[in-house]
């Protein structure tokens, strides 16, 4: 299979990540959007690698990983505060600051 | 000491007086300012003799001398020295002008007493007289501008002297514009000559001047142009003329020393003074003589109907004008200076008296009311005839020698200009008619109440409450003339004394130049002439003594005329003003001057200032300019904050948009 | 690759110091929360980390080492932006003494995250190679997005901390698929690689490489908070504790522009040519969307947040031109920055807690009469963004234009000029609310309840921007504090000093920006 | 083979990311992650990459979905409504991200690299095993490596403050007042 | 000494800073007259007849930018600086005599203001004259705001809007200019050694195609500051809102720096673009004159009548320098002093008038001169002043100004002289208005006190020294003015550098 095939299907994950954001107004779906994002990068990064053939872009893609990890937890610990804070899981809801 | 030094001196006392004056007005009493002006203006007279001794000593063709003090204002690109310019013209002018002056603050000396603001009348008056005495000896043209335009302002001042008088500072604001604007006319000369000549001094101008234009070249002719639109305006002349009348809201000694005497002839002193520039360009030369006979014409008419003692004079005294600007521009230059010298004598007494004459009706003006005073104020009834016959050119006063001179010469010149001669003597009529007509309705007939009063008590008359004359509004008395106490109509000697004098010179002046005789004036001013080709023109003796016959004999028909209509049949005037009401009416209100520059100058300058105020400095400096900025700027914000909705969603669409659009312009920029 | 011996790459412990003291200080802090209260010596603790780091960097200044293989650089560029970024978290733990945040967080966890956001700055601008760089930008927000959020009691606080962290992400998620591009149209990832490889693998200009660059500047701008992309910083800024607000403010920003600089200046030098007139839009764009959005806000805070993207959008002006004096220049006006914003700062913290008001711009009317020791500063700093003479940031506006000028970029020049003519409009207005009569209403609460506290008059005033009654409890003379009047009094100071004697700040920038050419 | 792998690996990756952001009830998007993340893994096996492809299976879905099951459960899932209250979003969504993904695509294809036609180089044995990446991570990426785990390390603590009860327990009072003046002033900052 | 003149009265405002209410105004006062004792030493110092910079100062400011501090008197700015000395002891005296809120802060500002000003003048480097341009407005921006007249009473605006609204306008200009000049250094280099040095770009020579565009850059920035028509909007606000003091100092002496500013740098770094746009100029210059005039005599608000015959005279000052000739700049100089020593004793007068009468509007005035006869007086000479009077020196400037004009462009000294028949009405309609007529009811018409005697009285006797001898600074300006305005008319044959540029 040639490269440009992962890379287009790493586009498509990505920007189907970026509707799931754009669309969605739970905090834990649009974290989970983050997720598909990060890992459409990451198939990319992997494409890359074998393209050029070096294993950095593998390397960058774990790294990546374990970042991805830590937004999770940062960002389910903010839903957790927010949920004990009796305020509603819901983004559009959150506008206290604007203007 | 030389005619210079002299010069410098006549400049310096009446400068100084002024000064004094108005620096000691709080410690100093009225009679010290009074008698310090005075005294100031005196020396000014002595030193004028001085000089004119001092030039008479030189042979006729040395005698100009040319004198400056520093550097006024000078740059590598020109020059301009505080300098002065002594010639037999200038010299004459400073004789009349401190002659007359020092008379007439005789005359105030009595006549202001009891006024308020004694100190700063004196004050101006000297002032005044430095500034016309500056304008007279300049020594190049922005000194004489600076002249020209403080004899504007000391009139003004001077005009405006009552000050609580609306009517006082409108008619001051009213003469000063206009005099500006005469300066305005002499400016623009001046830049127009320097363009040309590359000096402002009278000796280069003069001299270099013949080489440079050739006759009724454009450049020569717009430069006379400029400068008569400064002589008219201060000389009175159509369509400058209607601040003169108005000016008469001055005091009556303002009126007889400013406004007939001195400042009102600078116009004609400008003429004669340039006038190697006129026989330059004379076509320009025949525009000034043929306003001047207009002015002189329509002066004439109007004063037949005005019942104004004081404005009367003044129209009087604008006609008297029109001849020496006609003298002037048609080349009896000798004529039209001496017909100044002698106007000034007889018009200054004829002020004197009607100010007298006012004083003792209670400031009322209007001849009208008044009659009989020739019982009431002998003397000054005696002094008023002697000045009415002058102006009437009553054979052998001085009047009558000046004035048909001028004719005369107009006559010798032949062509064209004997129009000037015709009309000449037929405006010399309407005056002998106007003239007395004053005389007989103020002196004769049986006295009004304020005559009789002063016939039986000896006590002037003045009203309970003091009034505007104008107006009729009652004066607020602080700046109160009459002042409470005040009797002063002809029981104080020195204005007794000026009067006579004057009544003397009114009388007796034309004989110094008696056409064939003694010549004196022409003989004096002759060098200062002797450049212009006119000049040569004389009136041969018989030519001479011819044209005084007729002027004796239109003058006593005049006078004629003038007692059968106002003593004879006092019904005929009435009846001819039914009969001609239209003329009437007409001439009453001046021939419209005020209403035309009304409805040409002054309604359209200030409907452009209103609309510059409401609408353009509101819609188009706020509203489009300013505002506009504003407006766009503060809707910019509005939109920005609107996509700051605080919906974290928008954010990201506006991330990806942004992303989108960045990715596109850098595809597209390269491909 | 496989199956070759382990060689461990030679670590450089001197070069590494600055990264290593912040560490440990990171972990001892968490660790002193063993030991018992930490509120005591967290600050303390703090400092002395800073000040450590600080040391050592300077330490390295005219250095330029390469360091864990290539993983890090060394250079006068990352020492300048790390000290800048030092000192901006060395005022805020001034600031944070007393902050209500900091309590509810823990002190320790509150210092510690902050130091954190400090490594992940010193990483970035030192970062040499993409997974470096990406990795240093994570370690940097993520502490932020928590710090954001610490104000527990504030919903604020904690919306700020998730719209931060989801557009965060979404930046930062943009930036690597662009990294990934780049990576795979060079097939390297450290920056000096990947210069090389568009030069020998001819991508110059190839789409493959132009959209990398294209994702990876979004991803940037968002952090230096470039409109379009800069939505989040008035909204964060406003909800934030403040102190964390003015690290944000200058640290954030500065650290990212370093890797701005170093990432498009080293590793995409080659594409100068296609990325310029990009960002010279991107700048133009957002001065005039910060300067406009900035007019009519109450809460200062926010205004401050818009005035932060104009500010970004003049500083990217000196990144367009790619030119040593750009550089220069941006490090000049970001060391600028720093002092203006910390003033501004340090007043709005001292009126939060002294008035109820909050950071409403209500709260600093009557400043003039009443503590002329904050009004100083606040006008100043002001004075100083507005880029009014006497000032640094007149210096430093003067020094991008010149840059700008001289890159042939004029038009930019203008609308810089623009955006300040713009930016008067609200700037002076804080300062007229200071000096002078009061616009409208004629008697001002800020005087007359000061130190009333949220239960006297105050409370009954309507509730605005950032003055919800969960607002932090009054202290009636913060304003007196030494470690509010002090940064505050310091910043204004070094703002006029180096305004009038700007020669050592100019030398320092100018050092900063040499290094990479 | 290989092209069918592929193919049904992409479906999969595909429909899991779909179903994550069509499926309204978040449990569910979480289990349609686990299915995209084993997909990935499967085409990180074909891009002879084992060792990623093994620590995606083991982190993501053993580690991080199972956070997320957590957290779910926490919370409680709700049901979003389903039409969106701002108007266009959805159509800008749509359209921006397809535009996104044209772009890329057209770079992707337009560009003048030769490898990307190719099924990539030949690579020696053991390209991408976990001896390969280790080597790697403590050579050259040495660095990263550690700032990772200080991040981890941060990250946690994060958790902590966030998550955490408070000490002090008058915490819920004031809490649920402060949520209703809260919802008092719901405009709060709003442009005037 | 130069150093002493500029940064004396900073200094002096700094100290004040830390004095007792009571003493501070004092101080202040003694700080000026210190200024103003150092300037007239300097003035004696000049030496006449030199077109070159004298007592220069110049050192390395910032070495990185080519910025220079450098500082020098020549025949341009000597009497604009004792100009601005003269004008700010009047300032500050009469508003020591007064209470201030805050006097401390107050009279800092006004010596803030004064150095600030005192540099725009003397600053040889073109970036430190911007600065200083640009410096001088925030005093003054304080004081208007802080100290000024709040008109919402009257529909209009408040002290703050006001001195917003002048700050933003005059910013936009200061600002362009600030581009400009770095442009014209950058340009003028050639890629060489970057120099703001006016003498030395002046040298080096800006291309024609650069100096179009730079020169209404700085352009707009004199402009504004005039203010000139159709950008004078934010004059009528400022001088409802400013205090009186610091209105006198203000249209006094910063107007001029608009004016002075085209003498100093446009002529001699822009010649062929000043003389490629000398017409534009001159007409706005001509609008100025009229628009102003005409405003003037429909204003019955005081310090509106002053306030737009000081746009006339602006406008006369640009037209003198864009006849360029020697003559017509000489004048403009000249008139600048001129207009600054009447205009601030007309504020003092005014000020006054408005503590007698409580009232701005000319309407309910009048009357005045029974009781206040000195005041009257002194009312009158700066009236004539103002007016042009023949034989003051206003009307020796304007004589040179319109000489200059009409050997240059006839029409336009035709047109322009109108505005001398305008000013003579509008400035005796304010004369008339306030001490003539009748005396309303409820206004106090008392005489003026000493001490503002103290401070009036040596104005007008300025005006007069110069309506003697005006010729003491048309002397000593002639050689620098014809140095700057031949850079323009005989400017290829003198700087060839320019010549080659624009043949470029």
């Amino acid at each position: 299979m040639n490269i440009s095939w992962y890379i287009v299907l790493s586009a498509l994950l990505f920007t189907i990540g970026a509707i799931g954001i754009l669309i969605r107004r739970s905090p834990m779906v649009i974290l989970l959007c983050l997720e598909l994002m990060l890992n459409a990068a990451n198939l990319a990064l992997v494409a890359f690698s074998r393209e050029v053939g070096n294993a950095q872009g593998q390397v960058f893609a774990l790294v990546v990983m374990v970042i991805a990890a830590c937004e999770v937890v940062v960002g389910l610990g903010l839903i957790v505060a927010i949920f004990r804070r009796k305020l509603p899981l819901d983004v559009d809801d959150l506008r206290e600051l604007r203007g | 000491m030389s005619a210079t030094s002299w010069a410098w001196l006549v400049l310096l006392f009446p400068l100084l007086g002024s000064i004094t004056i108005a620096l000691g007005f709080r410690r100093t009493s009225w009679r010290f300012a009074g008698i310090v002006g005075t005294a100031a203006i005196a020396l000014a007279f002595v030193c004028g003799i001085g000089a004119l001794v001092c030039l008479l000593g030189e042979d006729p063709e040395a005698r100009h001398h040319a004198s400056s003090l520093w550097e006024y204002a000078s740059v590598a690109s020109l020059q301009i020295k505080l300098g002065i310019y002594v010639d037999p013209l200038s010299v004459f002018m400073v004789l009349v002008v401190s002659g007359v002056s020092t008379l007439i603050h005789l005359y105030s000396f009595g006549y202001m007493q009891s006024d308020q603001g004694y100190h700063r009348f004196f004050s101006y008056l000297n002032f005044f007289v430095f500034s016309m005495l500056l304008l007279v000896l300049a020594g190049n043209f922005v000194l004489l501008i600076v002249g020209w335009a403080f004899v504007g302002f000391a009139s003004y001042a001077l005009i405006s002297y009552w000050y609580r008088r609306t009517t006082a500072t409108r008619a001051g604001m009213k003469a000063f514009v206009i005099n500006v604007i005469g300066d305005i006319g002499l400016v623009l000369a001046a830049f127009l000559i320097f363009q040309q000549l590359g000096t402002f001094e009278y000796t280069e101008v003069f001299a270099k001047a013949p080489q440079v234009f050739h006759t009724n070249e454009w450049t020569v002719t717009a430069i006379c142009l400029l400068l008569l639109v400064g002589a008219f305006a201060k000389s009175a002349q159509l369509p400058f003329h209607t601040w003169l009348p108005d000016a008469m809201e001055g005091p009556t000694p303002v009126s007889s020393l400013i406004h007939a005497a001195t400042m009102v002839t600078a116009g004609v002193y400008l003429i004669a003074r340039t006038h190697v520039l006129f026989v330059l360009a004379p076509t320009a030369a025949d525009i000034a003589a043929f306003v001047g006979l207009a002015t002189l014409l329509v002066a004439a008419s109007i004063a037949l109907v005005m019942t104004d003692l004081k404005r009367a004079i003044a129209y009087s005294t604008m006609s008297q004008i029109g001849y020496m600007v006609v003298g002037v521009s048609i080349g009896a230059y000798s004529a039209g200076m001496f017909h100044l010298m002698t106007h000034a004598f007889f018009k200054a007494l004829l002020f004197m008296a009607a100010g007298s004459i006012i004083a003792a009706m209670a400031n009322e003006q209007n001849i009208d009311k008044m009659s009989g005073f020739g019982k009431a104020m002998k003397f000054t009834s005696v002094t008023m005839l002697c000045g009415a016959l002058a102006l009437a050119a009553f054979p052998l006063t001085s009047g009558f020698f000046s004035k048909d001179e001028i004719l005369a010469y107009a006559s010798a010149r032949g062509g064209m200009y004997l129009i000037f001669t015709v009309l000449g003597y037929f405006g010399a009529l309407l005056t002998a008619i106007y003239t007395f007509r004053l005389i007989f309705r103020v002196l004769r007939g049986d006295p009004c109440a304020e005559a009789q009063e002063l016939i039986d008590t000896g006590h002037v008359a003045h009203a309970e409450a003091p009034f505007n004359p104008a107006t009729g509004e009652t004066e607020d008395t602080d700046v109160g003339f009459p002042g409470a106490e005040h009797h002063i109509a002809e029981q104080s000697p020195p204005m007794k004394l000026a009067m006579g004098v004057l009544a003397f010179l009114a009388l007796f002046a034309g004989f110094i130049q008696v056409p064939g005789v003694d010549e004196t004036v022409t003989h004096f001013l002759d060098p200062v002439f002797a450049d212009s080709p006119l000049a040569a023109i004389h009136p041969s003796n018989t030519a001479a003594w011819i044209g005084l016959a007729i002027g004796a004999a239109i003058s006593l028909a005049g006078i004629a005329i003038a007692y059968w209509l106002y003593v004879a049949s006092p019904e005929t005037p009435r009846r001819l003003q039914q009969r001609f009401a239209a003329v009437h009416t007409f001439l009453y209100n001046k021939w419209y001057f005020d209403e035309a520059i009304d409805f040409l100058v002054v309604r359209p300058a200030l409907a452009i200032g209103r609309f510059a105020n409401d609408v353009f400095e509101r819609f188009v400096i706020d509203g489009a300019i300013t505002g506009g900025t504003e407006e766009t700027v503060g809707r910019a914000g509005a939109i920005v904050r609107s996509f700051q909705n605080g919906i974290v969603r928008t954010y990201g669409l506006f991330l990806i948009f942004g992303a989108v659009g960045l990715a596109l312009y850098f595809l597209i920029q390269q491909s | 690759m496989a199956g070759e011996g382990f060689n461990a790459p030679h670590l450089d412990y001197a070069g590494l110091a600055p990264v290593i003291a912040l560490t440990v200080g990171l972990v001892v802090i968490l660790m002193s929360g063993v030991f018992g209260p930490t509120k005591k010596w967290a600050p303390g603790l703090a400092v002395l980390t800073l000040g450590a780091a600080a040391g050592l960097l300077l330490w390295h200044w005219n250095d330029d080492l390469s360091l864990v293989a290539g993983a890090l650089r060394v250079d006068n560029l990352a020492i300048s932006i790390s000290l800048i970024a030092i000192f901006s978290a060395f005022t805020t733990v001034l600031l944070s003494i007393r902050e209500r945040a900091a309590d509810e967080a823990g002190h320790g966890e509150y210092y510690a995250l902050l130091i954190g956001s400090v490594l992940g700055m010193v990483l970035l601008a030192e970062a040499d190679n993409l997974v470096t760089f990406f990795v240093a930008l994570e370690t940097l927000s993520i502490p932020l997005y928590i710090l954001c959020a610490t104000n527990l009691r504030r919903e604020g606080s904690l919306e700020s901390g998730l719209k931060y962290l989801i557009v965060g992400s979404l930046g930062s998620a943009t930036l690597l698929y662009g990294m990934a591009f780049i990576y795979g149209g060079t097939g390297s990832t450290d920056f000096a690689g990947i210069a090389h490889g568009i030069e020998v693998k001819g991508m110059l200009h190839d789409p493959l490489i132009l959209i990398g660059i294209a994702l990876a500047a979004v991803g940037l701008a968002f952090k230096t908070s470039i409109a379009p992309f800069h939505q989040w910083t008035p909204d964060v800024y406003q909800g934030a504790p403040t102190p964390i607000t003015s690290f944000m403010a200058v640290a954030t920003k500065a650290a990212a522009f370093a890797v701005f600089i170093r990432f498009f200046v080293v590793a995409l030098g080659p594409e100068t040519g296609d990325w310029q007139m990009g960002l010279a839009i991107l700048a133009a764009i957002s001065i005039v969307v910060g300067n406009v959005g900035a007019l009519g806000q109450d809460s200062l805070k926010r205004l401050l947040g818009y005035s932060g993207v104009a500010q970004a959008g003049y500083m990217l002006g000196g990144l367009v031109v790619a030119s040593e004096k750009g550089i220069s220049s941006l490090v000049f006006y970001l060391a600028t920055y720093l002092f203006m914003n910390l003033a501004a700062f340090a007043v709005v913290v001292a009126r939060e807690r002294e008035t109820p008001f909050g950071d409403d711009i209500r709260g600093v009317r009557g400043l003039g009469a009443e503590r002329p020791a904050l009004a100083w500063p606040l006008t100043i700093s002001m004075l100083a963004l507005a880029g009014l003479p006497a000032t640094a940031g007149f210096i430093g506006k003067l020094y991008l234009i010149e840059a700008l000028v001289e890159g042939n970029y004029l038009w930019l020049a203008i609308f810089i000029v623009g955006g300040t003519m713009i930016s008067l409009a609200y700037y002076l207005r804080v300062v007229a609310a200071m000096w002078m009569r009061p616009e409208t209403e004629v008697a001002t609460p800020g005087l007359a309840t000061a130190g009333a506290g949220p239960s006297g008059p105050g409370g009954s005033t309507p509730v605005i921007a950032g003055a919800s009654p969960e607002a932090d409890p009054v202290d009636p003379d913060a304003g007196r504090r030494w470690y509010l009047v002090g940064p505050a009094v310091l910043a204004a100071a070094i703002t006029v000093f180096f305004g009038v004697i700007p020669q050592p700040l100019v030398d320092f920038a100018t050092h900063a920006g040499a290094s990479l050419f | 083979m290989e092209a069918v792998l592929f193919f049904l690996a992409a479906i999969g990756a595909t429909g899991g990311a779909i179903g994550v952001v069509a499926l309204r009830n978040p449990f569910y998007s979480v289990l349609a992650l686990v299915a995209h993340l084993f997909s990935l893994a499967v085409l990180f096996l074909l891009l002879t990459s084992a060792f990623v492809a093994a620590a995606q299976v083991v982190v993501y879905a053993g580690a991080v979905m199972v956070l997320y099951v957590f957290v779910v459960a926490y919370v409680g899932s709700d049901h979003e409504p389903m039409l969106d209250p701002i108007p266009g979003q959805r159509l800008f969504a749509g359209l921006l991200a397809f535009f996104l993904f044209v772009e890329v695509s057209a770079a992707v294809l337009s560009s003048a690299l030769k490898a990307l036609g190719t099924h990539g180089p030949d690579v020696p044995a053991g390209f991408g095993d976990p001896a390969a990446i280790g080597t790697l991570l403590l050579e050259k990426f040495l660095l990263p490596f550690e700032a990772s785990s200080i991040l981890l390390l941060i990250a946690a603590v994060g958790a902590i403050v966030l998550a955490s009860r408070k000490r002090n327990g008058e915490a819920g009072g004031d809490q649920r007042n402060g949520r209703q003046v809260g919802a008092q002033t719901p405009s709060v900052g709003a442009p005037r | 000494m130069i150093n002493a003149l500029l940064w004396a009265p900073l200094a002096f405002g700094v100290v004040g800073l830390f004095l007792p209410k009571k003493a501070v105004g004092w101080w202040a006062t003694a700080g000026a007259l210190a200024t103003l004792a150092i300037g007239v030493i300097m003035a004696f110092g000049f030496e006449t007849g030199a077109s070159g910079l004298q007592d220069t100062v110049n050192t390395t400011w910032i070495s990185g930018l080519g910025v220079d501090y450098s500082l020098g008197i020549d025949g341009l700015n000597l009497f604009l600086v004792l100009l601005t000395a003269v004008l700010w002891v009047g300032g500050i005296a009469f508003a020591a005599f007064r209470e201030q809120e805050r006097p401390q802060l107050f009279f800092f500002l006004m010596l803030a203001a004064e150095t600030a000003t005192l540099g725009s003048f003397l600053s040889q480097d073109l970036l430190l004259f911007v600065l200083f341009f640009d410096l001088m407005l925030v005093p003054f921006y304080f004081l208007f705001g802080a100290w000024g007249v709040d008109r919402s009473a009257e529909g209009g605006p408040t002290a703050p809007q006001a001195t917003l609204k002048m700050m933003v306008y005059t910013l936009i200009g200061s600002l362009l200019m600030l581009v400009g000049a770095i442009a014209t250094a950058i340009i003028s280099a050639h890629g060489g050694h970057l120099t703001f040095s006016i003498e030395a770009i002046q040298h080096q020579g800006v291309p024609l195609g650069s100096q179009r565009w730079i020169f209404w850059f700085f352009a707009a920035a004199f402009l504004v500051k005039m203010p000139a028509f159709l950008v004078h909007g934010w004059m009528p606000d400022a001088y409802r809102a400013a205090p009186l003091p610091v209105l006198m100092v203000f249209s006094g002496v910063l107007a001029k720096v608009g004016a002075y500013g085209f003498l100093r740098v446009v002529l001699p770094l822009f010649p062929a673009a000043t003389s490629q746009f000398q017409t534009v100029i001159l007409l706005v210059a001509l609008a100025s004159i009229l628009y102003g005039s005409v405003m003037a005599f429909t204003q019955t608000n005081i310090r509106l009548i002053a306030g737009y015959s000081s746009v006339a005279q602006l406008g006369f000052i640009t037209a003198g320098i864009f006849a360029l000739r020697a003559d017509g700049s000489d004048g403009a100089i000249l008139q600048m002093v001129n207009h600054g020593l009447v205009v601030a004793p007309l504020f003092i007068i005014v000020a006054i008038l408005v503590e007698r009468t409580g009232t701005e509007d000319l309407r309910s005035m009048g009357g005045m001169a029974m009781r206040a006869p000195v005041l009257a007086a002194l009312f009158l000479i700066v009236a004539l002043a103002t007016l042009a009077m023949p034989g003051s020196a206003n009307f020796i400037g304007e004589f040179y100004i319109l000489n200059g004009l009409f050997q240059a462009k006839i029409v336009f000294a035709c047109i322009a002289i109108s505005g001398v028949a305008m000013s003579a009405y509008y400035a005796l309609r304010l004369y008339q208005g306030t001490m003539h007529n009748r005396k309303p009811d409820g206004i106090a018409s008392r005489e003026i006190s000493l001490r503002d005697g103290v401070v009036l009285a040596p104005l007008v006797l300025c005006i007069l020294a110069l309506a003697l001898y005006p010729q003491l600074i048309l002397h000593r300006a002639d050689p620098s003015v014809q140095q700057s305005v031949s850079a323009v008319t005989g400017g290829e044959s003198e700087t060839p550098d320019t010549n080659l540029a624009v043949n470029k």
